[in-house]
């Protein structure tokens, strides 16, 4: 039962993506696209000749988290790439909310609502907590507004906030490059939050933790994904078990399988793919 | 009157082809120029600009090899440039060496340290050959056998020296191109230069390797100044008038490429030769420089840089 | 003593308004005056390359590009007035009947002044921002700035019938009719330019201090999360290489009227690598230490190559060794580590 | 110098004095300081790129002074030479002579090479009423209150040179020259006097200055085919262009060269073997047989080693002290607009014959010379002018 449900979703996903996401509960925030907030046709990229992602097929709802996994080189972070503009696909297209992403360039897309978190924590390691907070501070991006820009009491108030959701509010005076490495994970993640994402593309955001950093992060990530939606590429299963409700497997560059969880585990070709390596 | 016109066909047809020998010559020129410095800089991207003093080091000691030759046994003269070469090779190759472990290693976390510290060093260098040499030029003679020109026809000579220069260029391109993709060191190399750390942790002593790929680049720029002696001079400031042409290559090729460096030279030395037959001289160099800044626009990061996943 | 990195800054601004209206004034004679003068006309330059590249990453072999615009903008003028109603003896002397047409406006001491605070605004703007925009950086950006400065130093060169050629623009002595060769002259020249100097360094402090100063740490330590915040990058390196250039300019025409003449070499890249190194021994993270860099580097080639004429290269190669292996971030960070400054 | 090392040279140098007891000297030198020593700027580039030609123009200056001082100095007193470096850069250049004039407050300045290290500091000589004795051969176009001009200007070599090599073969002409100043006002020159004589310029071509790669301009000049090539590329890049000449087949057999820069001492740098059969126009050649030259060659071996050679602009040098050393004992006063009254009309016996300091423009007249550069890197002389006025501003 659970191998025909995946097999399913599998075919039908790498041909008319609508028909999955409209089996799917709509939290309509924004109805343009069906209630995906992104979505994604045939893209396909190649370096010198070798395609990293291809034809790959798949879409994501307003307020999803959702959860991408696949063994190394399968295209993961390349598709975070392309989404957020640092690499530039080769063909097919990445729609949010109606807006074709793959022709702008990406500080134009983040303006759109798309942030993105590194693999590597990529903070401002000479700047103190809230100064990398300050700096996320969305719609003050011109020169002259950053020279006149006044820390005003909502700004401040708004900083506290957050530190205080990434349970960094102890630390706005520090140097960020004396955080621990789970404490700039988080730092990266409260950076999105000030910046005031709607959909969050999170590259490994537990790599590195402790278990009880992870417990704290998996937290961290439902409490953001109720109004926002994510994208997170993860290896660990059991951080994956406790957060994803939908799961997207990615296999040299193509889609292998999706579904909850335990439908992907069961899937043989998965299987194949996890233990034939 | 038709014989005239023949012979003057003759001309032009000479100059043809004594132009594209020009172009042939200087690729070589350029390349053997910037092959040292595509390691040092491309491979390892350690920006030393006392690289040029380190090719004006293996014209002295060229010159150091003549003088000994001429005094001492002046019935081998005709050799003593191959002897200059490898001379020249060794002292620079042992001076990087000796460089990179003193000096340059403490650098490798701040390549444009490395800048301004070499800098530094080239200014020393300078004073160093200029207090010992003298500031005036020294002329290193020319082996007789490589004096004069080869004349195919009566209207085309090509410069002994210059074909001398163009086979041993290719010579060493190949040797190089051989240790560094047919030895086991040449594939250690690379893979330091690519990955420090797994290289480390696979047990490559990666000291020693960055000693040695600097210190090959350094006697390959010793092998380049002992060569130039042949067709520029040698002074205290030679290095000076390598080292942007010299960069300017490797990264108009690209770095991290030989092939680049190679493809560069290449297209640098025609697009020169052929403006310089047709505008003159200084024009000619702003229009390399602007076609430079141009494909670098266009290539950020060089002509040859491979797209790669980031 | 320990103090904030806040009340460090403010300590060392103060003590360089104190150096340059007070003490070097008072201890000085005209000779040496007329050294500083010259020196803080590179400390223009050496504050633009802090901010660009000490803040934002940006090293730029080129500058000498703007200070060679801002000196030759200068010097046009003053050589103008020096021959009126002649044309300027080298145009003579290379059989130009006529002034060149980019020489017109710089018969006029207003659009002098103004050509040289605005004209590099527009030329460093739109190159900047093209090349970032290619995400052109590290020493590619470097190698194109140096191949610009090197193309316009063999065009100028080429071209002496209208730039002067390798000479340059010499023998000028007069600005607005008052002598600019003697004591007082200079001196009132270098009041100026302590004047222009401090409003800069003032500037430079206050921009640092505000969110943008923020934002070029941040681009030159993830220019990716930058862009990944949603800001145009591009834009904010081209204006602050604009910045710079605007400074290295201003610096330049001080050179022109401390030194006496412009030439060639100014603009290449020899000018500019020295210029970098200038805010390298100064400190490459502090406008004040740039400044007493360029004086420390300038006086120390002066008096080295007055008592050692023959081996100051040894000494002049040796600092800049010494600077950047013991003190990487300059004479700045020695300060700090002395009065304990908290970082 | 501290004090008491500055009292102790007083202290010798005065005694020398009086122990060298010139007749006549004695009576100018009974002022209380006679003895204190005069200075004497020298100012060339030490360091950077210029510093291959004009490092060796400090060593002929300084033999002269060692010569005047053995001889009792001048007006009695010792020379005391301070030596600067321009580094090659004009600004410096601007620095040091104000730092000669105002600091070390020197009588007179020998110094510089190129014209625009000359160009640099005219203003500072005039601002502090210096005298600079400029000993190189240059492109004319001046004529500076406070500058002496002891060696040949543009006309000088250059108009001698188009009509001696109109005279021996064909009249065709290829000019090259390094792009600056005075190898565009040599050709400027060359132009019309080729025109007048019945010849024709075949091809004129400039490399930037410091260039090395002479191959597409030897094709030019392959292609052109003149009678004489007449060279004006300077410095680093002579060395190249003759190498690559002489490679390429143009060896000074059929198509002769002939240089008004490359002196004995440009010939060092190089090779003789690559110089050989090329001819050069100067004022002074070392092969000179005259009793002044043989002991002037010999006093420079004798000081700086017996391989040295001695080319035109540091034998100008080494008259360039002479000659300030005559106004100044015919001034009888160091004062430099003495001086320069003084100087209208000296003539010295210097190594190359006589040369005399022109009435009026401060330039010098003197013989300007043809020699082929031999094997051993010295010229055989073929051809000797008169004595030619100098005419900084040619009517052309």
């Amino acid at each position: 039962m659970d191998n025909a449900l995946a097999t399913t979703s599998f075919a039908v996903a790498s041909q008319r993506p609508e028909s999955i996401a409209a089996s799917q509960p709509v939290n309509a925030k924004s109805t343009l696209m069906n209630g995906k907030i992104l979505s994604i046709e045939a893209l396909t990229v190649s370096f010198d000749g070798f395609k990293a992602v291809d034809g790959l097929d798949m879409s994501i709802d307003e307020n999803e988290l959702r959860v991408v996994i696949g063994p190394n080189g399968a295209g993961k972070t390349t598709l975070l790439d392309m989404i957020c503009g640092k690499t530039k696909p080769t063909s097919g297209s990445i729609r949010f909310r109606g807006t074709e992403l793959s022709k702008l360039s990406d500080y134009q897309i983040v303006r759109m609502g798309v942030g993105r978190k590194f693999q590597t924590p990529s903070i401002y390691e000479d700047l103190t907590v809230a100064e990398n907070l300050e700096i996320s501070i969305p719609q003050v991006h011109g020169v002259w507004a950053s020279i006149f820009f006044r820390r005003t009491k909502e700004v401040r108030e708004r900083i506290a906030y957050v530190a205080e959701e990434i349970m960094l509010k102890d630390h706005l005076r520090m140097k960020s490059g004396k955080l621990s490495h789970g404490q700039k994970q988080w730092l990266e993640i409260g950076m999105l939050l000030m910046q005031d994402s709607d959909l969050m593309l999170l590259d490994e955001p537990v790599a590195g933790m402790s278990p009880r950093e992870r417990e704290e992060t998996a937290e961290l990530l439902k409490r953001i994904a109720n109004g926002k939606s994510l994208v997170v590429i993860e290896h660990d299963m059991d951080f994956v078990r406790s957060i994803a409700k939908k799961v997207t497997v990615l296999h040299q560059g193509r889609l292998l399988s999706e579904g909850s969880v335990e439908e992907v585990q069961n899937d043989p070709r998965v299987i194949e793919v996890y233990l034939g390596h | 009157m038709p014989t005239t016109s023949i012979k003057e066909a003759i001309v032009t047809f000479g100059i043809l082809v004594m132009q594209l020998f020009n172009g042939l010559s200087l690729f070589t020129i350029l390349l053997l120029m910037a092959l040292g410095l595509a390691i040092v800089f491309g491979l390892m991207g350690v920006i030393n600009m006392a690289h040029g003093e380190i090719m004006a080091m293996g014209a002295y000691t060229t010159y150091l090899t003549a003088s000994f030759f001429e005094r001492h046994l002046p019935g081998l003269m005709d050799v003593y440039l191959f002897v200059a070469i490898l001379l020249a090779f060794c002292v620079t190759f042992a001076f990087g060496y000796l460089l990179e472990r003193g000096f340059i290693r403490w650098f490798y976390h701040r390549p444009l340290d490395t800048l301004l510290a070499t800098w530094g060093l080239s200014l020393i260098l300078q004073q160093t050959y200029r207090s010992v040499f003298g500031a005036q030029e020294v002329s290193v003679p020319l082996t007789a056998w490589l004096s004069g020109a080869w004349e195919p026809t009566e209207s085309i000579q090509l410069p002994l020296n210059r074909i001398f220069i163009v086979a041993l260029t290719i010579l060493v391109t190949l040797g190089v191109w051989l240790i560094l993709h047919k030895t086991r060191w040449g594939l250690r190399a690379r893979a330091v230069t690519q990955n420090r750390a797994m290289s480390s942790a696979v047990g490559i002593d990666t000291n020693r390797v960055d000693a040695l790929i600097f210190a090959l680049g350094s006697g390959l720029a010793g092998i380049a100044g002992s060569v130039f002696t042949m067709v520029g001079s040698t002074n205290p400031g030679t290095g000076q008038l390598y080292i942007v042409d010299s960069f300017i290559v490797v990264v108009f090729g690209g770095v991290a490429s030989l092939l680049g460096t190679a493809a560069s030279s290449f297209l640098i030395a025609q697009m020169q030769t052929t403006l310089e037959y047709l505008m003159s001289g200084s024009m000619a160099k702003v229009a390399i420089l602007l076609l430079v800044i141009t494909v670098l626009y266009f290539r950020p990061n060089g002509l040859f840089a491979s797209k790669v996943r980031a | 003593m320990n103090i904030s990195a806040k009340q460090g800054e403010r300590f060392a601004h103060a003590g360089l308004a104190l150096l340059l209206l007070g003490l070097l004034p008072l201890a000085l004679g005209p000779y040496w005056l007329n050294l500083v003068g010259k020196y803080l006309a590179f400390s223009f330059v050496a504050v633009g390359i802090v901010l660009a590249w000490g803040y934002c990453g940006i090293l730029s072999l080129g500058q000498g590009v703007f200070f060679g615009f801002g000196g030759y903008a200068m010097a046009m003028f003053l050589k103008l007035e020096a021959s009126a109603p002649e044309l300027p003896d080298f145009m003579v002397w290379s059989s130009v009947e006529q002034l060149p047409f980019w020489w017109e406006p710089y018969s006029s001491f207003g659009v002098t002044l103004a050509s040289i605070f605005l004209v590099p605004i527009p030329v460093a703007f739109i190159f900047a921002y093209a090349i970032f925009r290619k995400r052109v950086s590290g020493v590619y950006f470097a190698i194109v700035t140096i191949a610009l400065s090197m193309t316009l130093v063999v065009l100028n060169i080429g071209q002496q019938g209208e730039t002067g050629g390798a000479n340059g623009i010499t023998d000028f002595s007069t600005l607005l009719g008052f002598d600019i060769i003697n004591d007082a002259g200079k001196k009132a020249i270098y009041w100026v330019e302590v004047g222009l100097l401090l409003a800069a360094t003032t500037l430079a402090a206050l921009l640092l201090h505000s969110r943008f100063g923020k934002l070029l740490i941040a681009v030159r330590d993830r220019e990716d999360r930058v862009r990944f915040s949603g800001f145009d990058t591009a834009m904010i390196k081209a204006f602050i290489f604009t910045v710079s250039a605007v400074l290295s300019s201003v610096g330049g025409a001080m050179f022109a009227l401390q030194a006496g003449l412009v030439t060639p070499s100014l603009i290449g890249a020899v000018t500019s690598v020295e210029l970098v190194i200038y805010a390298a021994v100064g400190g490459r993270l502090s406008v004040v230490g740039a400044v007493v860099g360029a004086l420390l580097v300038g006086f120390t080639k002066s008096y080295l190559s007055e008592h050692y004429p023959e081996t100051w290269l040894f000494f002049l190669g040796a600092m800049f060794i010494f600077v950047v292996w013991v003190l990487p971030n300059g004479l700045a960070d020695l300060f700090r580590k002395i009065l304990r400054v908290k970082a | 110098m501290s004090k008491i090392s500055r009292r102790r040279f007083m202290q010798i140098s005065g005694s020398l004095v009086a122990a060298g007891a010139i007749p006549g000297a004695g009576l100018l030198t009974k002022s209380s300081f006679a003895a204190e020593p005069i200075k004497l700027g020298l100012l060339h580039s030490l360091t950077g790129t210029i510093a291959i030609a004009e490092a060796a123009l400090v060593e002929a200056e300084k033999m002269a002074i060692d010569e005047i001082n053995a001889a009792g100095g001048v007006l009695g007193r010792m020379i005391d030479p301070v030596v600067a470096d321009g580094a090659s850069d004009w600004p410096t250049f601007a620095e040091k002579t104000k730092q000669l004039l105002q600091r070390d407050k020197v009588a007179a300045i020998v110094g510089c090479y190129t014209s625009a290290s000359r160009k640099a500091v005219l203003p500072v000589l005039k601002q502090s009423k210096g005298l600079l004795y400029y000993p190189t051969y240059y492109e004319g176009q001046e004529e500076d209150k406070q500058v002496i001009y002891t060696s040949q200007e543009a006309t000088q070599s250059v108009i001698s040179a188009i009509e001696w090599m109109a005279k021996q073969q064909g009249k065709t002409f290829f000019l090259v020259g390094s792009d600056y100043i005075y190898p565009r006002t040599c050709n400027k020159i060359a132009k019309p006097t080729v025109a007048r004589l019945g010849g024709k310029v075949v091809g004129e071509e400039y490399a930037p200055l410091g260039h090395t790669e002479f191959s597409s301009i030897i094709n030019k000049i392959k292609a052109a085919k003149p009678d004489w090539i007449y060279s004006t590329v300077v410095g680093g890049s002579n060395v190249a262009f003759y190498k690559q000449l002489k490679a390429a087949g143009l060896d000074g057999g059929k198509q002769k060269l002939l240089s008004t820069v490359v002196s004995e001492n440009e010939i060092d740098g190089i090779g003789k073997e690559n110089a050989v059969g090329y001819y050069a126009c100067m004022g002074y050649f070392q092969s000179i047989k005259s009793p002044e030259n043989e002991k002037f060659v010999k006093a420079i071996k004798a000081k700086y080693g017996q391989d040295r050679v001695v080319g035109d602009p540091m034998e100008c040098a080494y008259n360039s002290v002479y000659l300030w050393k005559m106004a100044v004992e015919k001034a009888k006063s160091f004062d430099v607009d003495k001086v320069v009254a003084a100087s209208s009309g000296i003539q010295f016996n210097a190594p190359e014959g006589k040369v005399a300091i022109h009435k009026t423009n401060h330039h010098v007249s003197k013989k300007i010379r043809i020699g082929r550069a031999r094997t051993d890197g010295q010229f055989d002389i073929v051809f000797e002018s008169g004595v030619i006025e100098p005419n900084p501003f040619p009517k052309l």
